[in-house]
């Protein structure tokens, strides 16, 4: 378990189940219609998220994606909001006006996802350029996908973020996909999208996003390199969705991935690999296993409780916050 | 697919499409998903089994610079149609439609058009939220150079893509997801409709009430009810917003003395403004009361089911507004039955989401 | 540069500049070329030199991006003031404002709002051309979230960009180009001019004018020669045109009875259409006479000397329709005399080009 | 004189003095007054765009930008309608609607040049796509800068270009800046251009592009490889500009530059540098120099004539053009 130390190895453990089985329950409970906004789920992808849990502090700002439940519940932000949100309820983290696409918990320094792909990542380096001209500590962390990159902004952020040095990771999930597009059909055959990054001037590293130890040493010593202020680092690590691009279902059916490749990647479950090795290394037992799964089950079921039994926000509310009032 | 059959609205741009890339080799078709299993709401059904991948392609994320290659290549001969899920992703091509495809004849002294067609659709319902359903027609309806529609009925889905791809200028063609199901008799034959004419849908003589994309099949619906109240309500489809048919308007609103210029954007700043200041400049003398606009909200759409249940107006409010506008006051439950009953935010029981 | 002193448009925006990055050290200033020799046509003179290399910087020429990044600075406690040599180059940054910025604070419950200042340069003449001197306000207008203001004078420059700093919103802060050189009083103090309201620049009771911008400067020569000819015409400056301050216009139109509407955009889906329609909605029954607009014509704006004479509308034409709207008829000789008599394409002999 | 023949030498040579002294007519005339439109000059940049018009042919299709003289002039553009198009005349190239920053001249295959930085990158590409779909001959060629490489939309025209191996050829003169921005400003300490080029996916070279020998030779082997259909391909030639961004002046007195760095690049004038080459090759005499010089200036002086002589465009006509009226 070389860097991980066994306290680690069991949180990060319990942050992959907390993730999984939230998304599990999101699917589970999708189909009842009450969840109405478009979801993207995360599971199969839970490892990078959960090591990242690991690493940041409060003082580190994150910025996410359409696809951002993990990266909000790993940062600390409230399951219980975020369920909310989803149901649309008042008690939603973004009152219910943003929904799954729209998450926020700022008390952990989760700032903010949106859905429009690559939205975020100049705003994610904006949130580093003020920490570097307020002398803040933390870094910003900028999570993206492997279709995010096709964006002129990120190319564009990725160039200032380089050209100032600024105090941000940008942490590439590259999951083979774009909705249903593959990469092969996105960028040119061959190129590797780190070695990209690198040539844009960020340091790069790239590795496993389902092996919790090579995800751990590429994320920490990315982290490392932009705290100690040496620069924007950008990591690449592989995975892969099991669900659909958007709800809850599987769709291998429909023809733009094999079932053999599913098969392939469905193997590399970050969880159950982690789960054998913790196990084989006597780190954890199966018992505590399924006390881990059962206690983050009790903890689902009671945010999904709340979600339900919650009241939608007043619609009279919805002309409100257009714009902010008092001044800065 | 084919035979002035009862068709939907995705079908017959479909049909369009397969119409128009038959008719000519130039012609291709790309944008995200464009050949993907769910091939745009069934819009793309079969095109790059038919034409190949060389003329059906899907294309990397990258909205401006998908757009100025499409540009390049209408500049070298081909007629592009580019697709986009849904209009809020394009915001980021504009450079390109404004400064580019907007001007390029006229920067070149008319040597050179652009002939492209660029499909938006415009999302609703189902939590898309702040951006996944904008409504920006306002933004193209003002732009010289630029041709921006926004057919509502199958046939004309059908037609006015066809002339889209063929008229020599670039073409913003307008598609709201909630039509995408509505159902019509549509011409078996290749046959183009002008893409710069409003049409009548309904005639009347009280009041004008002047629509756009599915704010026409709402406005439909309020003039039936209308009737039943003996209100004769005069629909007009404006299927283009750029150029606006004013003869048609004008002729309408000369005869009914009122105008209610229904827009599915932001109601500041929207083409119904646009409607209602022409109007007003053209028709002030023909007026029998103020004339008046519905539009969305000034503030971006919430997700919450809980906060959108009045965000969208339909034909309850419309025929109410109308009523006002020829008799006076109006009770608001008079018009309570128009009102939907199933949840609000779908277009029917058949949708379950996601999107 | 100081003290109740008369100063140009552009010393004014200068001023306001020092003010605000003097009081509050989260002010930031960035910008293509803010901190070049030419200084932005001298309104961020001396920033670099007295707050330094951090706070006032130049950056590459990536409009969106970089407005991004000014939101993601602004969301991390920073008021930047972002700067555009030319509107038409904001073109690329559609997604980071209406998507980002303008919804940052509405999609996230009010916890959290973006307060940036943009700076856009509206250019003119000297053959500018087709992509260097959009009008594009109308778009910002639309757009809820968005603040959007359009000062005339030096000392509403100042203080309305003092107010837009220390506004907690995204403000879309548009300077005319012809302004820039344009001298008046401002005050010394760092006293912020609110944003959302218009002023009343001359009161009348025959026509409400009510423009924007440089066209303000043209509605007051107008103005004058209006009432050598017994015309009284009221000019209101609208200052702000998200919001507009609807009881200042709607007052004034109550009391003349007419409206003529002055854009500097152009005119199909501009400011001045939905200024018309709110009058004709709100005040139609005291209306006198039709509402009017002016605009630019609806198409690009041509390079050649030779064939921009006739693209913008000055005080003579103002001053002729105005004259039609109250007395009739209007011979074209009457207000002649109100035609530039120099260049057409350049706001004074002292330019000498190239922009 | 390596890969040119003589006869082609004394081309390139003819065409770098056709436009200097084209470009040195329209600084000399300038300050009349009568050109009223910004206008970019590429007194010094000669060399690249000299060496292409020895390489591209009529099937080849080229964009530029803003600065655009040198690359219409060497596509083979007409001189007379680029001087009454500065002019503002009818008779201008774009009929006077465009100015010195949108000439054309089709019947050469120069189809534009546009004055927003990067806006041509992707209509250059989408050139390249037209010519693959339809089997046509010939490249197309994306004249841009140093500045607008940093704009994302250049970024993602190379990434679909190199994708779909597009025949499409990007030129880049690296003038160092950008207005008066220098590179340090704006990019990374050390990034390469091309070498971030060929990361994106596109085959690359660089060279000196003030040296027509090595221009030459970069310039060819780039073409032969688009030609041959390898696939997209972008070439970085260092230059200098000696005047001012925009305008008929020199400004090394304002301070952007310093006249040190000014004076060394002025010594690398490539004209000066390659005549003196072809001298003492005895390719040319100082005679025939002369007479090269004396026979463009009077065909510039001609053209300066017809364009002042010319009439404006009929204003009635400005409403003209907003829309094609035939279909296509
Ligand atoms: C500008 C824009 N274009 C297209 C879309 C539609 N879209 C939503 S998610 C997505 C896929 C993005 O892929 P990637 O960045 O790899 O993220 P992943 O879904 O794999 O997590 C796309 C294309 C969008 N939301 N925004
Ligand atoms: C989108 C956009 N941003 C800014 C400008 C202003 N501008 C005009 S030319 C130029 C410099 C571009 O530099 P480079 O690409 O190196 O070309 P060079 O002028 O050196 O030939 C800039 C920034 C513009 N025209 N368009
Ligand atoms: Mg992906
Ligand atoms: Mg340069």
């Amino acid at each position: 378990m070389m860097s991980l130390s066994s306290t680690q190895a069991k949180r990060i453990y319990s942050m992959m189940q907390f993730i999984r089985k939230t998304e599990e329950a999101i699917a589970d409970n999708y189909s009842s219609g009450q969840m109405r906004c478009p979801t993207h789920l995360s599971i199969g992808q839970e490892c990078v998220p959960a090591v990242l849990s690991e690493i940041l502090t409060v003082n580190d700002l994150a910025v996410s994606t359409h696809r951002a439940h993990a990266h909000y519940l790993a940062k600390g932000g409230s399951l219980d909001a975020m369920v909310a949100e989803i149901y649309g309820k008042a008690t939603g983290c973004s009152g219910g006006r943003g929904g799954s696409m729209h998450l926020i918990d700022e008390s952990v320094g989760f700032m903010g996802s949106t859905a429009i792909v690559g939205n975020t990542i100049p705003i994610g380096v904006g949130l580093g350029l003020a920490k570097k001209i307020k002398s803040e500590s933390g870094i910003a962390v900028v999570f993206l996908g492997d279709g995010a990159i096709e964006e002129g902004v990120f190319y564009e952020s990725a160039n200032f973020a380089a050209l100032k040095k600024l105090p941000v990771l940008f942490v590439c999930e590259n999951n083979l996909y774009s909705v249903y597009s593959s990469l092969k059909d996105r960028q040119p055959a061959g190129r590797k999208i780190h070695e990209l990054a690198a040539s844009i001037g960020l340091w790069t590293k790239q590795g496993n996003g389902n092996s919790v130890e090579e995800a751990y040493d590429v994320c920490l010593e990315a982290y490392k390199h932009v705290l100690s202020g040496l620069g924007a680092a950008f990591i690449e690590l592989d995975t892969y969705r099991w669900r659909e691009h958007c709800g809850p279902n599987y769709d291998n059916d429909i023809g733009y991935r094999s079932v053999a490749e599913y098969e392939q990647h469905r193997a590399n479950d970050p969880i159950a690999t982690f789960e054998t090795q913790l196990i084989e290394n006597k780190i954890i037992s199966q018992v505590d296993c399924s006390d881990v799964v059962d206690e983050i089950n009790h903890k689902v079921a009671q945010a999904f409780e709340k979600a339900k039994a919650a009241p939608f926000p007043d619609e009279r509310s919805s002309y409100q916050h257009v714009y902010a009032q008092e001044s800065v | 697919m084919s035979s002035n059959d009862m068709i939907t609205y995705s079908q017959a741009i479909n049909l369009a499409m397969h119409q128009a890339m038959e008719l000519d080799p130039s012609v291709i078709c790309y944008g995200l998903g464009v050949d993907d299993p769910k091939r745009i709401f069934g819009t793309t059904d079969n095109l790059i089994e038919k034409f190949g991948a060389e003329r059906v392609f899907d294309m990397p994320t990258a909205e401006n610079g998908m757009l100025g290659i499409g540009i390049g290549a209408a500049i070298n001969g081909l007629k592009p149609v580019m697709v986009h899920q849904r209009m809020d992703f394009f915001l980021l091509a504009m450079d390109q439609l404004v400064n580019s495809a907007a001007k390029w004849n006229y920067m070149f002294n008319g040597q050179r058009s652009v002939p492209i067609t660029i499909r938006l659709i415009v999302g609703r319902g189902w939590g898309q939220g702040p951006t996944h359903a904008q409504n920006l027609q306002a933004w193209f309806a003002h732009i010289p150079g630029l041709k921006v529609v926004m057919p509502t009925t199958p046939e004309e889905a059908r037609g006015m893509l066809l002339q889209s791809i063929v008229d020599p200028n670039p073409v913003v063609f307008i598609e709201h997801r909630w039509l995408h199901g509505q159902t019509g008799i549509v011409r078996d034959t290749p046959t183009p409709i002008p893409i710069d004419k409003a049409v009548m849908r309904r005639s009347g003589t009280d009041i004008s009430l002047v629509a756009m994309s599915y704010q026409v099949v709402e406005a439909l619906r309020a003039a039936s009810a209308l009737e039943q109240q003996g209100i004769s309500a005069e629909v007009i489809d404006l299927c283009s917003i750029r150029p606006i048919d004013w003869p048609t308007i004008l002729q309408s609103v000369e005869k009914t003395g009122r105008i209610l210029a229904l827009d599915s954007g932001a109601l500041t700043g929207s083409v119904s403004s646009e409607v209602v200041a022409k109007v007003s400049e053209t028709c002030f003398s023909s007026l029998k009361s103020a004339p008046a606009r519905m539009g969305l909200p000034d503030h971006p759409e919430p997700t919450s089911y809980g906060l959108t249940k009045d965000f969208y107006y339909g034909a309850d409010k419309i025929a109410i507004k109308a009523h006002e506008m020829v008799l006076g006051e109006c009770e608001a439950e008079r018009y309570a039955g128009l009102a939907g009953t199933g949840h609000h935010d779908v277009p029917g029981d058949y949708f379950k989401g996601p999107f």
